[in-house]
């Protein structure tokens, strides 16, 4: 490669990773399937980069070199009928080109779509990886955990590292499951399961202080844009430790009047009808109209993209139709201050571990 | 009373208009449509971009963002962008084989009004307030959960255009095979007429299968089938596949012959024949073919599995060979040209940088796994406005400049003319190349809105700016129009650019009803170039003077889709339908509605419609008013 | 092109070869049908696939599968009557060619006929389904492939049924010429092709469906 | 406007009987093909072998529709007989793909 062509996929690289926020972008990948996808980007950017100057090139010399002016008006150009050696030339370069980036190109769809990693077992029969069932609803997100027992939602919680594998459903309308910085999206079909993975990476998530963003890529009403959910990446230790305290979940009776009359209007307005508290939800994904609130104390947004403080969970409770359009709890709610106050104070007492 | 040049009133005109199965004025009526609906879209472009100008904007409420999005990609693709090409096709195609007119004037007339009332239809539920919702895919499960009427307007508007599109395809294709002029061989066919052809063999092709996924669709929805009800044994993965068989080769469809009017355009104000015109023969039949093969690259994140995707990505960047060959083969047309840089010529190159970088972006997403970042976000938004506003509506507008004369009989201001251009070219570039580093930057499309502190603020602003920069140059676009329509000078010549190569520069612009007096003989590929070398001030003729044989005009074809217009009303209220809200007037409705079709239809049959002679006298008569014909 | 007196008198010795193209008109038709049905072609491919796709495909077992639907004696009748009509149709151009219009007129009749038997078989095979399996339009993915399948390929014969009929009904008067030749023409070249699909439909569907 | 002689005519009609000969031979061998594939069914071959078996006497069936019954091997038919077999390889092709990438 010349040296202006080096410099140039410099440049354009330096441009792609330039801007976009770490937990978001693709262009800062944080892990092995983002890394793989990004070096794709770039090499495809390089070869286009590369066809684009060339006809860039050809395309100025014949605006310097051949328009009409006072001297030539009249004149007629040679009629040329064409020419096989340059068509033979613009169709084999092009080929060549397309092979370079073909082969990685089919080296990597068979790699990243290769989930039969989910499926190893050690030696006692259990399984090795880590396998989230992910089950979109309009709008929100719900992560289940087959192997430990554990239903959570909106707050997708992963260990770094390591391959984690994702089973994906919907209940209502296709979704698609997206965390940019981590990798592509994965369709969230309404026929069947879609299979894939992802890997954390703990560097990068150590930058983002744990937390990366993901978004619902696919249309799916009117508060599509609204569905974002959190990936909260932690070290395998830490990881664990949240498992096990989310397997250990005890419901504790709220300690202050306030909470506890939280906890009273929780259940004479029935929203422990939709709403899990507690992550050992059995039943099956289908009957779960609504997102599990255990641990919901320690979640890292309301409603999956408002920030996390008091004031929006009693807004989110009062009004929920005007921040999400469309979605299934209910449009607004007639609750007095003192009661949404107490509803919020309530499922702040909602955690699995301080 | 001469039958070319009798005088109408208001009125009178109206009625020729409504009866006419001249392909000329057929073209003004596709012109007209598919320039109101290009406004119309437009405008809910403008909208959307305005919502999307700064985070967390509340111009426009989530579902009516929704909304405007699933109108404005249906409203371009099959109100706009397909009908302003069937505009050209039908003002040039005929002229450049040397026909009098297509082979089927009827069905061409039947075909326009077909797409003007489903394009009303999908309109009109606007003031239902009931708007389709789903995105111009419509995917089944959303489409399916949608509430109220608006997927039965896109189904039931798409339905009647499609037919309408259906049977213009086959037109061209028939007018082609059987209606050139003598000595016309396949390979001396002008590039535009050669792209209409493969274009028409793709609508022949790729249309049936929307007719079908639609149908599917209106019968789940209003006659209680169970395609896509998953819980029925249903599967909603079948939809996605037909529309994309069909939606792959239609994005083909519009592009092939927007390369045509290029390949007219580059060669005439380059003063040089078409480079490599056997290549660019090929490369279209290619690229057509091809376009057959790679529906599936649409649905990489579905879970088609390995072995599909991988097939799928290798066929799609297969057809960058073709189209690469195709955009080399017009830089070296212009290598070693005279270059004349007019309007027409402005849009061309421009059209080249652009179309490349919208062609390179979608072999990008032709790599499977980077496809998984790069699918529905902002990235192919990017990629496919690209692709369609560089190429597509770059060639309408240039087309607009360019045929303008032969079409109305008078110039468009060449200096307005080069401001929407400026305004235009601007414009788009600012909208849409950063929207590729907003999808990189993680932003999905179809969101009606953004959260602030993401990194999206200031692309989303800079990308609606553009916005504003395209509507200005649309509307000095129509300001051009109606100046040039109310005081322009009307053109004298027939070959007012000067260095008209085909053989619709070779008749007066506007052309007699009959178009030919003679038909010509066509002795060479570019037959009015060749003749005007030869130092020949007009075709040779293939025939002696005679009476010309003219088609009756008819208004059957207005009521045949009048018909299926008011059926269509009548299917969305059936008893079964799934909004709920239906009666049995609805069945009443639909039978009456059909009943007209097919009536009108049967009346057309069981008369003898033969037509009318233009006398041999007549036409002298033109000649001697100031030589018109040929 | 001179005048082609379309609808004058014809007789035997100035009646073409080959009258159905033998005007501009009928060419452009020729090709144009020819066109048409190729598009069918994909239409039908369409609803193969679908079906293909959805066969068997029922929410629970009390729901009727193929094996247990289709009778295969019902079809060959089926598929006999509509053979048999194409070689009829054929009959009907033969004289056509041959200017001989009592036996276009004859031929086509028969022709009419026949495909009104099918369609009859036809509506007494999907009475049954209803009535005797609960197979319908709405139980199941299945049904609502199989009718829509079949049921296409039914509201084909029933309008060429009705082009032909049309046909016979407006040209009694008239004789042949060189205006209705092309129109014959077409409608059998239509009606042959109803039988292409239907080729497919009892090997593809109903065989296969058995097997 | 006598355009064709009574021995022309004679010609013709001998030509157009030889040619409902040969049509009634295709209607022939279609009716025998159809019943061979009743009988392929209804004796309960295996379904590997019947399958592609229907298919090819389809095709075949579909030919001797096309060539003899529609006289499509007169002249003048070759752009559409090219547009038919476009249109059956994007038949093929969709079916196949409806085959195997619906359920994957």
């Amino acid at each position: 490669m010349k040296k202006w062509q080096l410099s140039l996929v410099f440049l354009s690289s330096l441009l792609l990773a330039g801007c976009g926020e770490p937990y978001l972008s693709t262009l800062h990948p944080a892990g092995e399937v983002a890394e793989i996808q990004f070096n794709l980007l770039l090499l495809s950017t390089a070869i286009m980069v590369l066809v684009i100057s060339t006809v860039v090139i050809i395309y100025t010399i014949v605006l310097i070199r051949f328009r009409r002016n006072k001297e030539n008006e009249n004149e007629i150009p040679e009629q040329v009928e064409g020419s096989n050696k340059l068509e033979v030339v613009w169709t084999t370069i092009p080929i060549i080109l397309l092979t370079i980036l073909a082969i990685p190109t089919v080296i990597a769809t068979f790699y990243l779509g290769d989930t039969s990693g989910m499926h190893k077992v050690n030696a006692q029969g259990e399984r090795e990886a880590v396998v989230i069932n992910v089950r979109a609803h309009q709008y929100w997100w719900e992560f289940e955990y087959p192997d430990y027992g554990i239903v959570t939602s909106q707050d997708l919680v992963v260990p770094t590292d390591e391959r984690v594998y994702f089973n994906l459903l919907a209940s209502d309308v296709k979704h698609s499951f997206w965390v940019p910085a981590a990798g592509g999206k994965m369709d969230v079909n309404t026929d069947n399961e879609n299979t894939f993975f992802l890997v954390f990476d703990s560097e990068k998530a150590e930058e983002v202080g744990n937390i990366f963003y993901g978004k619902c890529a696919e249309l799916c009403g009117p508060s599509h844009a609204l569905m974002d959910f959190k990936v909260v990446a932690l070290p395998r230790d830490e990881f664990d430790a949240w498992v096990s305290a989310m397997q250990n979940y005890e419901e504790k009776e709220p300690e202050t009047d306030v909470a506890k009359y939280g906890k009273e209007l929780f259940e004479a307005n029935s929203c422990i009808a939709c709403h899990a508290i507690t992550p050992d939800d059995t039943r099956p994904y289908e009957a779960r109209l609504a997102p599990n609130l255990a641990d919901f104390g320690n979640r890292t947004t309301v409603a999956g993209f408002l920030e996390f403080n008091k004031e929006n969970i009693k807004k989110w409770i009062q009004n929920p139709g005007e921040f999400k359009p469309g979605n299934k709890m209910y449009d607004r709610a007639n609750f007095t201050d003192e009661e949404l106050d107490a509803l919020a104070e309530y499922l702040l007492t909602l955690k699995a571990q301080e | 009373m001469n039958a070319v040049t009798a005088k109408k009133g208001f009125w009178g005109t109206v009625w020729e208009y409504l009866t006419t199965t001249d392909h000329k004025k057929i073209a003004h009526l596709y012109f007209i449509g598919g320039g109101f609906f290009f406004v119309l879209g437009g405008i809910e472009a403008l909208l959307i971009r305005i919502q999307l100008m700064k985070a967390e904007n509340d111009f426009l409420a989530a579902q009516t963002f929704n909304e405007m999005f699933t109108m404005h990609g249906t409203t371009m693709i099959f109100l706009a962008a397909t009908p302003l090409l069937f505009a050209f096709m039908n003002a040039v195609v005929p002229l450049q084989i040397g026909a009098r007119d297509v082979a089927f004037p009827f069905l061409n007339a039947l075909g326009f009004w077909l797409f003007f009332f489903g394009g009303i239809f999908l309109n009109l539920s606007w003031f239902f307030g009931q708007v389709p919702d789903a995105g111009w895919t419509s995917y089944a499960s959303l489409s399916m959960d949608s509430s109220g009427h608006g997927i039965d307007f896109y189904l039931i508007g798409l339905q009647i255009a499609g037919f309408g599109t259906l049977m213009s395809g086959i037109n061209f294709i028939a007018t082609i095979v059987t209606m050139r002029a003598p000595g016309m061989s396949f390979m001396r066919m002008p590039m535009f007429t050669w792209t209409t052809f493969v274009a028409s063999g793709l609508i022949l092709f790729a249309f049936p299968p929307l007719t079908i996924s639609i149908f599917l669709l209106m019968f789940d929805r209003l006659f209680g089938s169970q395609f896509f009800n998953v819980s029925m044994g249903g599967n909603t993965i079948i939809w996605e596949h037909l529309f994309w068989i069909f939606g792959h080769p239609e994005v083909y469809i519009l592009i092939l012959p927007a390369f045509g009017l290029f390949s007219e355009i580059i060669p005439t104000f380059s003063r040089k024949r078409l480079f490599g015109y056997s290549s660019m023969v090929f490369a279209t039949f290619l690229i057509g073919f091809l376009g057959f093969m790679v529906w599936a690259h649409h649905m990489f994140t579905v879970g088609l599995g390995n072995v599909a995707n991988a097939l799928f990505a290798v066929a799609t960047m297969a057809i960058a060979v073709p189209t690469g060959i195709k955009i080399f083969n017009w830089l070296f047309t212009m290598w070693g040209g005279s270059l004349k840089i007019t309007v027409p010529m402005l849009y061309a190159l421009g059209f080249i940088p652009s179309f490349v970088i919208g062609g390179v972006t979608g072999i990008m997403q032709a790599v499977a796994p980077l496809d998984y970042q790069l699918h529905d976000t902002y990235f192919i938004v990017a990629h496919f406005h690209y692709t369609i506003v560089g190429g597509v509506v770059f060639a309408l507008l240039a087309a607009t400049h360019f045929y303008w004369p032969k079409m109305f009989g008078r110039m468009l201001n060449e200096r307005l003319g080069y401001w929407t251009f400026v305004f235009f070219f601007v414009g788009f570039h600012m909208t849409f190349f950063i929207q590729h580093f907003l999808g990189l930057w993680g932003m999905p499309r179809r969101v009606y809105t953004f959260l602030g502190g993401q990194g999206l603020d200031l692309g989303n602003f800079i990308s609606s700016l553009g916005a504003f920069f395209m509507a200005i140059g649309a509307v000095i676009l129509v300001v051009n129009i109606v100046l040039t329509t109310v005081k322009g000078k009307k053109v004298t010549v027939n070959d007012p650019w000067g260095d008209g190569r085909t053989m619709d520069w070779a008749i007066s612009s506007p052309p007699p009803v009959y178009n030919f007096k003679q038909i010509p003989l066509v002795r060479d590929y570019d037959a009015w170039w060749y003749e005007k070398m030869k130092g020949n001030k007009e075709l040779p003729p293939s025939e002696p003077l005679q009476d010309i044989h003219m088609p009756n005009g008819s208004i059957i074809p207005i009521f045949i889709s009048l018909g299926l217009f008011i059926a269509g009303f009548g299917a969305m209220y059936v008893p079964s339908n799934i909004v709920g809200d239906g009666s049995p007037w609805g069945v009443v409705v639909l039978v009456l509605g059909l009943a007209l079709m097919f009536g009108s239809m049967l009346v057309r049959s069981l008369r003898d419609d033969l037509g009318y002679y233009i006398r041999k006298e007549e036409l002298e008569d033109d000649v001697e008013r100031g030589g018109k014909a040929i | 092109m001179s005048h082609i007196d379309l609808t004058g008198k014809f007789t035997i010795h100035n009646w073409p070869e080959r009258p159905e193209i033998a005007t501009q008109e009928g060419r452009n038709k020729l090709v144009g049908l020819w066109l048409f049905l190729g598009g069918e072609t994909v239409l039908f491919a369409t609803l193969f696939a679908t079906y293909l796709a959805l066969k068997n495909r029922v929410p629970d077992s009390s729901h009727p599968l193929t094996q247990d639907l289709y009778s295969l004696p019902l079809v060959f009748v089926m598929t006999a009557v509509l053979l048999t009509s194409s070689l009829t149709s054929v009959y009907a151009i033969h004289h056509m060619r041959n200017f001989n219009f009592k036996g276009t007129q004859l031929w086509f009749a028969i022709t009419v006929l026949l495909g009104l038997t099918f369609l009859c078989l036809e509506i007494y095979e999907f009475y049954h389904y209803v009535t005797d399996y609960g197979h319908t339009f709405r139980s199941s993915a299945f049904g609502s492939a199989y009718y829509f399948l079949v049921g296409t390929h039914g509201a084909h014969v029933a309008f060429g049924l009705g082009w032909i009929t049309a046909l016979l009904i407006r040209n009694a008067k008239r004789g042949l010429n060189l205006y209705n030749a092309p129109k014959y023409y077409m409608a059998s070249l239509y009606w042959h092709f109803i039988d292409v699909v239907w080729v497919f439909i009892f090997s593809v569907v109903y065989l296969m469906g058995m097997v | 406007m006598e355009k064709y002689s009574q021995r022309e005519i004679e010609f013709r009609f001998k030509k157009s009987r030889e040619e409902m000969r040969s049509q009634f031979i295709s209607f022939g061998l279609m009716a025998f093909l159809t019943v061979i594939s009743f009988i392929a069914v209804g004796v309960g071959f295996p379904a590997q072998f019947v399958i592609p078996f229907l298919l090819l006497l389809a095709v075949i069936q579909v030919l001797f529709q096309f060539y003899y019954f529609m006289h499509a091997k007169e002249e003048g038919h070759g752009v559409v007989m090219g547009f038919m077999y476009s249109g059956l390889f994007t038949a093929v092709l969709m079916i196949i793909a409806f085959l195997t990438i619906i359920w994957w």
